[in-house]
């Protein structure tokens, strides 16, 4: 199972500049992961924790205040890996909903709301869709809605006119128009209520079968990892402390932080008392030494408090960074 | 001062703030000048400037430089008085019609898109026709006051109608704060940048006015001001003799006072904004 | 036991457009439920239910067009005067980075609220009563003295905006979702802390949210809320264990369970409701799943099961 | 049908609210100072040096009030003077007696109006597409240097700038008439009348198109700035949409919705300029009747262009107003 990006120790930092003193939160601190094909693979974490820094790094649009320290993003095109921080604005223009898409948070506002959504699909088209005529790349966004069970009449209306829910559908649509192999989603359904949350989950999970492409799927809330993603990386202060397929990342979470944001969550029928993480989340000013969770980790020992943990196989397909997860691997704690 | 280090970083305010200390400076030597600001025939008339006349003298046979600091003296006190009494009108209007709301705002703002659009400049004019000798220094300022009002009403009443939804102004009620004191304390600090810029630009306007009702001798010509001095150089025709130097002065005076006062203003309600100055109180 | 609030057919309908459209929306509708004293009580439903608005009719920040509204059974609409309502009922809102003036120490507010409601009565009293309710919501005066909102975090902003609440000592706080901007692994914290002051303090709390999961794990009833209309309303053992109403059931289903061994669920069909303020009959008549013909002409009354009430036409007797 | 009645019906009862108000507020304006137009004339006559005797001074009074309209109880006054505001007859003009001052309006008001619009509108689209440029460029060193030099020009007010223009162009490079166009010539089509028009025009049109396109080129500019950050422009440049398509479909026509109002509103100021631009270039349009109007203390003409001008400002607004819906859909399809 050959993976579609390769990140390799990935450091970019925000380097902000107010009132003469120059501060920098490292938000994705020396990050090496890889996503696989045909995958839907999630990234869980709070906010702040560095998943949509990840997410633009992972897109290759690092401006500033954000800057690359350290660390590749390789795409995997046509069987070559090619760092995508040496490709020119041109290049990665081109790649732009071709190899790659994004799906963004709010759908609230991310349609020009003056056109109707087919000039906006025309748009994205003919800047990416060369020698068609405005009507044959019509056609073609009216049969993909058609595909997604979506009606071709949502183009005819204004983003005003729609519900949160059918915009955020719509939105998934035009990330998947021009078929690209990975597809990045940033808390596609925080804004939305329950039902139309769980509607676009089916949509992705539909396309994800459909066109066995690879969904990069951020959010904080680890019932929609339970439900829809395959593979998930857990992110803490800035770097992966846990990986693994969701199955087992569920039955035998490893790392103490992923134990409690999966006990923490309460459920129906089930009254006993949930604890939270205790303390505070950690500054990315200046994060903790050693291990990041150790000012809140109620196993901690002096190793974790001056060395920081690498991410290394407790199995060949579950990786955890923490000193007391290593030697033990598959105990049940 | 933390304050003014950071304000002098940016060139419009060094400028702005420069032009208006030279032109205080001018403000202040008027109450010094050896001339008498209304009597003719101190001086020779229609001098170029020598030594004796940094700017030369006019055909009134008064000293143009002398004659420029009063000019710009009794120019800021109309201004001063039309933009702060217009200020006054501009946030009871602005915060009774945002914060009430309902029937009061629409009548409120009914009122004031109406005085928008309909030409106020001339009713002005009709007006300061009638009044005419009564025009001092005040009754100016006065009348400038009354009609500068309207514009400024409107931007400080959306403002407050968008701080009105916001939580905080909840948690202040929910704090047994009255009206009067959520006002004070909530808003005010939030609002100060948008009044302070409006009183500047309202000022400019204020001043602007003035040159048009003295250039139609609506005002008592013989008070200096920069409009009234502008007004006798056309009436004698200074441009026709070359007599550029009389009227230059308030031409260039009035610009200088003006670019001044907008880009002190602008760099001003900059760093007043409320959004730069929580970033400020985040770094500390 | 005399309920410390009681709605009876509590009702909000806006007008939109100009002074002359007629297009009216009832955003809440005939709304009737009691609040027992240090009673923890759920008001649930999607977005554009009405819950919010009916917290703040509660509150007085927005006047009912009809129903009425009692505060240990007397009537209390209307009421002009709101400091001492305000001693007696207290909120706490969604955003905690809102919730405070970023321009203002968190601190004036404590010391506002000490002394708008004469809450001092001499000496240091007002330093004691403002570290006393810091460590009742696990704060400690460090942590605020001094302070600007932005340089605290949600979670503590929350709290400090639930001690601000406690300072009057009030019988009923209105939560309107307190912790749906909290971090996750910190909203339990929040969470446990409503139950722990409903028991110690006594004080009844009105708990508004989308999230079902967190309200049943806190409150001790609950009102399902849908475009208006409370559908199903009683013992949140009963209401979301054994759900009654269609939209319960739906609502109930379609929450993400944080465990992969529960398989996705039938795939729903997403039907495009605008307009469902405005629907005759049931409201949800348009995507109910078990929908009949009556359901389409006549809104269902309420039927109440021992002490679930129910507004559907199915359990019609 | 519900549309009409929600959008345009309001605004035509504003439009006609705010005439009413206008008029009424301009017809009470002399009757409230205290000061009787009647005898402020006949003091501007006196002064004149000419001494009449009273029974010369008290015939005079009578045919002035009638001339004023100020016979009769205060209401018939306010019923005439409506009756002949719908008959446009403002009576007969002071300083040029017998003409009435409807002929005068009529021969000047079109040229105020030809130069009021071309230049209103040449500013607006000058301006808005300049500073939406210099707005979405900003960083560039171009965009800085315009935005410095309008920041010194925005400031300078209409009179002010009026008079420097003249000298520049009339005295000290003479190469436009220092105004004085004379009016009454017959109004031949023929090419040799145009050029005179345009030579005569060309610098109160230059002063009224570089202070406006000052004015709309900042507020364009701050609009664009904010309009960069909204999620659809950061969304269509994250999808690689063409540059070409993301300034002109997306920032461009979003920021020009709110400019379109901004014009609506700033309107009765932009032609308060006009009317002070025609005063420093003598161009002759109805600023230069106020002009003479006014030094003269003829009331009639200053009513009557008052009210003219209230009358065209708020149809002018008004039509802005009506069409506003063509550009913005999200008002269109409620």
């Amino acid at each position: 199972m050959n993976g579609l990006i390769k990140v390799e120790q990935l450091q970019a930092f925000y380097v902000l500049e107010a009132m003469g003193k120059k501060k920098t939160v490292k938000a994705v601190n020396n990050v090496s992961l890889n996503i696989p094909e045909n995958e839907i693979y999630g990234v869980a974490g709070e906010s702040g924790c560095g998943k949509t820094t990840l997410l633009k790094a992972l897109f290759a649009s690092i401006e500033p205040p954000l800057q690359l320290f350290e660390g590749k993003v390789s795409y995997r095109i046509n069987g070559k890996f090619i760092n995508a921080f040496t490709l020119n604005d041109q290049e990665k223009r081109e790649l732009r909903w071709t190899y790659i898409s994004y799906i963004p948070q709010g759908s609230m506002s991310v349609f020009n709301p003056v056109k109707k959504l087919k000039v906006t699909y025309l748009d994205f088209l003919e800047s990416h869709v060369r020698g068609k005529a405005g009507q044959d790349l019509l056609s073609l966004a009216r049969h993909h809605l058609e595909k997604l069970g979506l009606s071709p009449q949502v183009l005819e209306a204004f983003p005003h006119q729609l519900s949160g829910g059918m915009r955020q559908r719509v939105a998934i649509a035009l990330s998947t128009l021009l078929k690209p192999q990975i597809i990045l989603a940033d808390e596609p359904t925080t804004a939305l209520d329950v039902v139309a949350q769980r509607a676009v989950l089916q949509l992705m999970r539909d396309i994800q079968q459909e066109y066995k492409n690879t969904f990069v799927l951020v959010t904080h809330d680890m019932g929609i990892h339970a439900n829809i993603s395959t593979r998930m990386a857990i992110m803490y202060a800035g770097k992966i402390v846990e990986e693994g397929p969701t199955p087992e990342i569920f039955s035998q979470p490893l790392h103490p932080y992923t134990q409690f944001l999966i006990h923490s969550l309460p459920r129906i029928g089930d009254k006993t008392t949930r604890k939270s993480v205790p303390g505070a989340p950690p500054s990315l000013i200046n994060p903790p030494p050693g291990c990041p969770f150790h000012p809140r980790c109620p196993e901690v020992t002096n190793l974790c408090k001056d060395k920081m943990p690498a991410l290394n196989n407790s199995s060949e397909i579950h990786r955890v960074a923490c000193w007391l997860r290593r030697e033990s691997s598959g105990c049940h704690s | 001062m933390g304050a003014l280090r950071d304000l002098f970083k940016d060139y419009r305010f060094a400028v702005g703030f420069f032009l208006l200390s030279f032109l205080f400076f001018l403000v202040i030597a008027s109450f010094f000048s050896p001339y008498d600001p209304i009597q003719w025939l101190q001086v020779p008339r229609d001098k170029p400037p020598s030594w004796n006349h940094i700017l030369g003298t006019n055909s009134k046979g008064q000293d143009v430089f002398w004659e420029a600091t009063f000019a710009i003296r009794n120019s800021l006190i109309i201004a001063l008085i039309a933009g702060l009494i217009s200020r006054i009108i501009a946030i009871l209007v602005g915060f009774i019609a945002g914060y009430k709301g309902g029937f009061t705002d629409r009548v409120l703002m009914g009122i004031t898109d109406g005085l928008l659009v309909i030409p106020l400049f001339l009713i002005l004019v009709l007006v300061a026709m009638l009044l005419r000798e009564a025009l001092t220094l005040v009754n100016t300022g006065l009348l400038l006051a009354f009609f500068g009002w309207a514009w400024d009403a409107r931007t400080i009443r959306s403002q407050v109608l968008s701080l009105r939804e916001r939580e905080f102004t909840f948690t202040s009620v929910l704090s047994g704060n009255s009206t009067l004191s959520l006002v004070g304390k909530e808003y005010l600090p939030l609002t100060i940048p948008l009044i302070f810029s409006t009183l500047i630009n309202n000022i400019a306007w204020a001043i602007g006015m003035e040159i048009v009702l003295a250039i139609l001798g609506l005002v008592r010509l013989e008070i200096p001001t920069l409009g009234t001095t502008l007004q006798w150089a056309i009436n004698y025709q200074a441009m026709l003799l070359g007599h550029w130097w009389w009227i230059l002065t308030p031409v260039v005076l009035t610009i200088l006072l003006l670019v001044a006062l907008y880009w002190f203003s602008v760099s001003i309600s900059e760093y007043l904004d409320p959004r730069i100055r929580i970033q400020r109180i985040g770094v500390k | 036991m005399v309920a410390t609030l009681k709605a009876q057919n509590l009702t909000k309908v806006y007008s939109l457009g100009g002074l002359l459209s007629r297009n009216k929306i009832t955003a809440v509708d005939r709304v009737s439920f009691s609040v027992q004293p240090a009673e923890i009580f759920t008001l649930a439903g999607e977005s554009g239910c009405g819950k919010t608005t009916t917290a703040r009719m509660i509150l007085g920040f927005e006047f009912p067009t009809s129903g009425k509204l009692y505060y240990e059974d007397q009537d209390v609409v209307g009421l002009k005067d709101k400091k001492a309502w305000f001693r007696k009922v207290q909120a706490v809102f969604q955003n905690p980075f809102e919730t405070f003036n970023p321009l203002r120490k968190v601190e004036c507010y404590f010391y506002e609220t000490i002394q708008n409601f004469h809450l001092e009565k001499g000496g240091g009293r007002t330093q004691k009563l403002f570290e006393e309710k810091l460590e009742a919501v696990g704060l400690s005066l460090p942590d605020i003295a001094g302070k600007y909102p932005g340089e605290l975090s949600g979670g503590q902003l929350q709290r400090a905006s639930i001690a601000r609440s406690l300072l009057t000592n009030p019988s009923l706080l209105i939560a309107d979702e307190p912790v749906s901007m909290v971090d996750a692994s910190l909203r339990m914290s929040v969470v446990n802390l409503f139950r722990e002051m409903s028991d110690s303090l006594r004080v009844s709390v009105i708990y508004i949210t989308h999230d079902l999961a967190t309200a049943y794990y806190i409150s001790d009833r609950i009102a399902i809320m849908f475009r208006g209309n409370i559908v199903e309303s009683g013992p949140v053992n009963q209401v979301l264990e054994k759900p009654k109403h269609p939209y319960t059931k739906l609502l109930i289903e379609s929450i993400p369970q944080p465990d992969p061994r529960m398989q996705p669920k039938t795939p729903i069909q997403f039907l495009e409701e605008k307009e469902e303020y405005l629907r005759q009959g049931c409201k949800f008549s348009g995507r109910c799943p078990e929908v009949m013909e009556i359901c389409k002409q006549k809104v269902p009354e309420d039927i109440s099961f021992d002490d679930v009430v129910v507004k559907c036409h199915l359990y019609h007797k | 049908m519900r549309f009409f009645r929600d959008y345009f019906i309001p605004r035509i009862i504003q439009y006609l609210l705010v005439i009413f108000c206008g008029i009424t507020a301009v017809f009470f304006i002399p009757r409230l100072t205290g000061q009787d137009p009647v005898l402020e004339t006949i003091a501007q006559i006196q002064s004149q040096g000419s001494s009449l005797d009273p029974t010369a001074v008290n015939s005079l009074m009578g045919t002035l009030k009638e001339l004023y309209g100020l016979e009769g109880t205060l209401f018939q006054q306010y019923i005439m003077t409506w009756k002949r505001i719908f008959t446009l007859d403002f009576g007969p003009s002071f300083f040029q007696f017998p003409t009435p001052v409807a002929d005068l309006l009529k021969t000047y008001l079109p040229w105020t109006i030809g130069l009021f619009v071309t230049s209103t509108l040449i500013s607006w689209v000058l301006g808005n597409i300049l500073g939406g440029i210099a707005g979405y460029y900003s960083r560039k060193s171009w965009s800085k240097i315009l935005d410095a030099i309008i920041m010194v020009i925005r400031p300078v007010p209409h009179y002010i700038f009026g008079i420097l223009v003249l000298i520049l162009f009339a005295y000290v490079w003479q190469l436009f008439p220092a105004g004085g166009m004379m009016l009454g010539r017959k109004t031949v089509l023929n090419l040799k009348f145009i050029m005179t028009i345009l030579r005569y025009s060309f610098l109160p049109a230059l002063t009224l198109v570089v202070l406006g396109g000052a004015s709309w080129f900042q507020q364009m500019k701050l609009l664009v700035q904010n309009v960069k950050r909204e999620d659809f422009v950061q969304y269509a440049q994250t999808g690689g949409v063409k540059e070409r398509f993301i300034i002109y479909r997306y920032v461009l026509r979003n920021a020009m919705l709110p400019q379109i109002t901004q014009l609506a509103l700033a309107l009765g100021q932009v032609f308060s300029g006009v009317l002070i631009v025609e005063m420093v270039f003598s161009y002759p349009g109805i600023g230069l009747l106020l002009y003479r109007g006014v030094t003269r203390g003829d009331y009639n003409l200053v009513m009557g262009i008052t009210v003219l001008s209230i009358l065209t400002i708020t149809t002018a607004v008004l039509i802005l107003d009506l069409i506003y819906p063509l550009f913005d859909p999200r008002i269109r399809h409620k």
